[in-house]
């Protein structure tokens, strides 16, 4: 059995491209290009190059020693923080913006929930000399400013999204109306493993270099590729994807995928999917999603704006379903506490997104010589003002 | 034989309008929908309301929010719909995504369209290939015409595949964009309506997105069996409410 | 000739230990000590994995294409703005947090102007659970909100300087002073190569690292280890020694030292020091120092809060006199159009300290094959708020 | 003879003012001299106000901020200072730091604290082994002493060598710290008091810092040489101006 992705773009019954005739031309481009584009060597020579010297890649597979002790297992952090623009979300917009070269388009949309996806691609826009619009949740837009300052910087248009909950799944909304509007010259630069396939298949490629990364690394410092679990936080799902990847089909590694329960599963602020969503169709993808019985989406609430989403991607909703991954949900104030605990501990100030995964060890009690390998999505410059005004600092 | 089918026979070019279920007010449907038969429409798309109606842009986005938020769901539209057809006979269609319908379950979706009457469906997020491997003779147990979009990017082989698996009217898109973006048709439409007359399909086509009184409504039907007319309708809806149906519908066709 | 210091602790006749006899024990200790500890195998081997690993080195050297197409040369980036904090500054506080544990320190003390080295110590303080206390002038904590904040998350305590200029001049006399107070258990990490022997010398050896980098990483580019020209700006001028530190002695490289002219160097609002100073002593250092014919300090002025200082290190007096080295003046403006320009050119959003250095090439024409490796010494998350207002973006 | 070594043969206890140049006005200088003379002073530390005085504490560093901002410089001083001799005869000694004077010229600033009767120095960054190796000849040249620190934190073969180089003498900063930062006398301090003066050094010991009473006075000299006051003497100015000098020495003598 393998969790990877079919030919017919599903994992397990999740999955596909549940779109409108409009984007079918600009969708039906990418599904048959993509894999072929990947695979030619000036791409991939361009795309390495690129993490290599632009992103800073490898990032550090770091043992965290003081929290190490701490919990008295063996902790390791994949320092995605530490990469051009503050978050894995680089590692994607790279390869996008090098797919949509070579689809010869010469206009990007994004959305962006933290900003940090918006961030990502204004700067591949910029690295490349290509226009750049980002859709962003009013509310989003208020919470993450910094983030909104250097996609300015970065000569990018911000257009707030004002529908609905005016967070990440209101800029997907407007971004793919921008995309339905703009059917030719624009290529859409979705910033997680969801969307309509190809996109969950081909950004779960482009972040596949973090654990192609990890197995090196970790045979390098544990003589063994393996950890005994991989944990890692879900919004859509990118950051996660790409920390599993090459170990999905291998069961000796335990997977955890960490949701945001917001102020708690059953408290009606939540965004946590996986407990308490159902199967259905969102943003071009059948997946689990928080909806009504009407089949209405939810609108999700996290203290995070990364993981603010109300679906995941299809390659977690499989996971889920079949078990593979073990699904734990973190409330707002389990992981304010744990990321200012990694400041204190480590010296390190994480994006509140990672400040969730990390809140695993206050749930999840692991044996000393369990090797724990996490993705430190990001950091926390975005969310200092949060922090702050949170702890009253 | 369907109704839609059957209108469609008529020699004249054909008025559709769009609204959305239980807007402005929740029971406002079947009063919208008698008021639209009555001044002359040919056929009704019933808009079911969705939270994120990603094909849909403000006009007919606000209207949906707004009706969600006056209670209309899946159970409730049918319930208003259980005697209309004592009172209408044009076809009615509803266009609405399609999770609320795979919610609902979608054979059961379908036995209660075709309980109420309902003669077709639009699903804008349904793919065509879904639909023909999952759906198809689901649809066609309740009697339903499911009505496919095509647009200006659609390759003449998908809109041939589209026009063999079609079975009542193909929904042009008149340009690739949301509803409600565009005002006036140009050169580009004209020539793309041309271009898929002269494609002469099975199915006759009906042009959407973009017509909003008399003259673009006279430029799309040039060349296509009829116009269907939404957030031009909404917006009148907004503006003055259900009883002034009559003159919007008048302004168009005059 | 060397450039680089002597036995004496001069670079030239710049350099020495200026101190107040309460400060004699402190500095004296760390003299007797520093070579020998650096020389340690397991000081070396903790030094390097925590660059490696923590910090995020080697940074890249990246071609920075679409800057270079417009001046028409060849402009390498050292990426400095990649590690963790975000600057060149960390690599000189983990040196210097290995050295002050191996000294039996347990109290550390910092000054900092733009926040970074505050940032850096804090950090570093935080992996090493050691108590942290940073000077900072008031006017730089008000413009460099972000890091202010930053150090609080990471559990150190911030003190305004609120004497003199209130900048990073003013927060070194209080850091000083706090070492005179504080004696025994306290050790003082400067934050550049300024402070009395062997401040200088041990801080440029730490930052050694970024020509070490370059030396190797140039050869696998270029098939040479020699730039043509060496690029960085200079405040305390730590950055700079950092990337000058193999080359000194190379006269083959030229080097270029880029300092803060602020509103212009006859404007009274400037902190170009070698332009407009003269020798003297300043924090314990013989060295260039602006100042009235009086020996008072001048108070400087620039809008970066890390340039914004009145003297030099003294190996940078004794690169100026000798000539060794060429100084360039660059003002606000200069700054930050050079640093917008970055921005849109290459995605990449430097702090505005860098932003001088990267005006260079608007001063100075280079040939279409001159190689020139500029220290993009740290990211401008920092500086977003100036960049906004000044460009009212 | 230096009047500094001689006031040191004085048997009795010695009490040092320091005050800030050109403080609280630019020429209260002479006027703060003259009364701490009458009053009973036995000897006087003239700061030169510096921009940067990083052994000072708040109180003497706001004071020279304000000396500054009246136009104090080294000039000004001397001038200021040249008919100083013919009022007062008690030891004068400039304090400041290096700065300044290197940038009049070490060379001519001694030769001018020579011409106005200044009888040393007390500079704190000017360090004893960069004095020894380029200055020593000069201040001899010019008949100064110059006057070293130690501190508690001086080992016993550098206050040994300290006092070989020193020909007036030490200035024992009770605790290490900047000025003004202590209340009061320890154990600790006793201890250290103690000890310095069982070393039998050549040079007798003044203390300083923290010294801001009778109290303190008195146990400053129990066992040294005599004492400095500094930021108490500055606060006073600050608060009671230049004619009340005198209350604060009789304050502190009784
Ligand atoms: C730092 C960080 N981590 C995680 C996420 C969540 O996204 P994903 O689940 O796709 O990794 C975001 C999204 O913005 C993010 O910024
Ligand atoms: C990014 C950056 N560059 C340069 C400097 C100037 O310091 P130095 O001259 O010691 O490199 C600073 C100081 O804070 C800084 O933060």
């Amino acid at each position: 059995m393998s969790y990877n992705i079919n030919e017919k773009g599903y994992y397990g019954e999740f999955g596909g491209a549940y779109i409108p005739e409009m984007l079918y031309p600009n969708v039906e481009e990418l599904r048959q290009n993509y894999l072929k584009i990947m695979a030619e060597p000036s791409f991939q020579e361009e795309f390495n190059a690129l993490l290599k010297d632009y992103v800073g890649r490898p990032s550090p597979l770091y043992f965290a020693k003081r929290l190490s002790e701490k919990y008295n297992t063996k902790i390791y952090l994949k320092r995605e923080d530490l990469n051009h623009t503050g978050a894995h979300k680089i590692n994607n917009t790279i390869g996008q913006i090098l797919m949509a070269k070579r689809l010869g388009k010469n206009r990007i949309i994004a959305e962006t929930g933290a900003g940090q996806h918006g961030v990502a691609t204004a700067t591949v826009c910029a690295l490349m000399g290509i226009e750049c619009i980002v859709y962003m949740g009013e509310i989003d837009i208020a919470r993450q400013a910094p983030n909104v300052a250097r996609m300015k910087m970065l000569g990018a248009t911000v257009i707030p999204a004002l529908s609905g909950s005016r967070t990440l799944k209101d800029a997907t909304n407007e971004a793919i109306r921008d995309w339905i509007n703009n059917p030719v010259d624009t290529h859409y630069i979705i910033g997680s493993v969801v969307g309509p396939h190809p996109y969950p298949d081909m950004v779960a490629k482009f972040q596949a270099v973090v654990s192609e990364e990890i197995k090196s690394q970790l045979l390098e410092k544990e003589g063994t590729e393996n950890p005994d679990y991989l944990v890692a936080c879900v919004g859509g799902g990118s950051n996660a994807a790409g920390t599993y990847y090459h170990y999905l089909d291998n069961e000796d590694v335990n997977i955890i995928a960490i949701e945001a329960a917001g102020h708690g599963i059953d408290s009606g602020e939540s965004a946590a999917t996986s407990v308490l969503g159902k199967e259905g169709i969102i943003h071009g993808s059948k997946t689990l999603l928080m909806q009504t019985k009407d089949g209405q989406i939810t609108e999700p609430y996290s203290i995070s704006a990364g993981l603010d989403y109300p679906g995941v991607g299809p390659m977690h909703a499989n996971l889920y379903k079949t078990g593979r991954a073990e699904f734990i949900a973190i409330t707002d104030n389990e992981a304010m506490k744990a990321g200012l605990d990694l400041c204190k501990l480590e010296g390190i100030i994480p994006a509140i997104e990672s400040s969730h995964a990390l809140a695993v060890f206050e749930h999840k009690k692991f044996k000393p010589d369990d090797i724990v390998v996490l993705n430190l999505s990001g950091r926390g410059d975005k969310d200092l003002q949060n922090y702050i005004d949170y702890f009253k600092l | 034989m369907n109704r839609i089918n059957q209108k469609l026979e008529e020699d004249k070019k054909l008025l559709s309008i769009y609204f959305t279920a239980g807007y402005p007010n929740i029971n406002d449907t079947v009063t919208v929908i008698e008021n639209l038969e009555k001044s002359g429409v040919d056929m009704i798309e019933i808009g079911l309301p969705f939270s994120d109606p990603l094909a849909d842009g403000p006009t007919i986005q606000a209207s949906s929010t707004k009706a969600l938020h006056n209670g209309m769901t899946s159970e409730r539209l049918f319930e208003q719909l259980k005697n209309v057809r004592k009172t209408v006979s044009i076809p009615l269609i509803i266009m609405g995504y399609f999770n609320p319908m795979l919610q609902y379950g979608v054979e059961e979706f379908c036995k209660k369209c075709q309980e109420v009457g309902i003669d077709g469906l639009i699903i804008p997020d349904l793919p065509v290939d879904v639909y023909h491997d999952n759906y198809k003779s689901i649809f066609e147990k309740y009697g339903l015409i499911n009505v496919f979009l095509i647009t200006p990017q659609t390759s003449e082989e998908r809109i041939r595949y589209i026009d063999s698996i079609s079975n009542g009217f193909i929904y042009m898109v008149s340009s690739a964009s949301v509803t409600g973006s565009q005002s006036g048709f140009g050169d580009a439409q004209t020539e793309y309506f041309q271009r898929i007359a002269n494609m002469k399909l099975k199915n006759p086509q009906i042009v959407g997105f973009g017509i909003s009184n008399n003259e673009t409504f006279m430029q799309a039907t040039k060349y296509a069996k009829g116009a269907i007319i939404g957030s031009a309708f909404v917006k009148h809806l907004t503006n003055s409410g259900v009883e002034k149906v009559d003159d919007f519908v008048t302004s168009i066709l005059t």
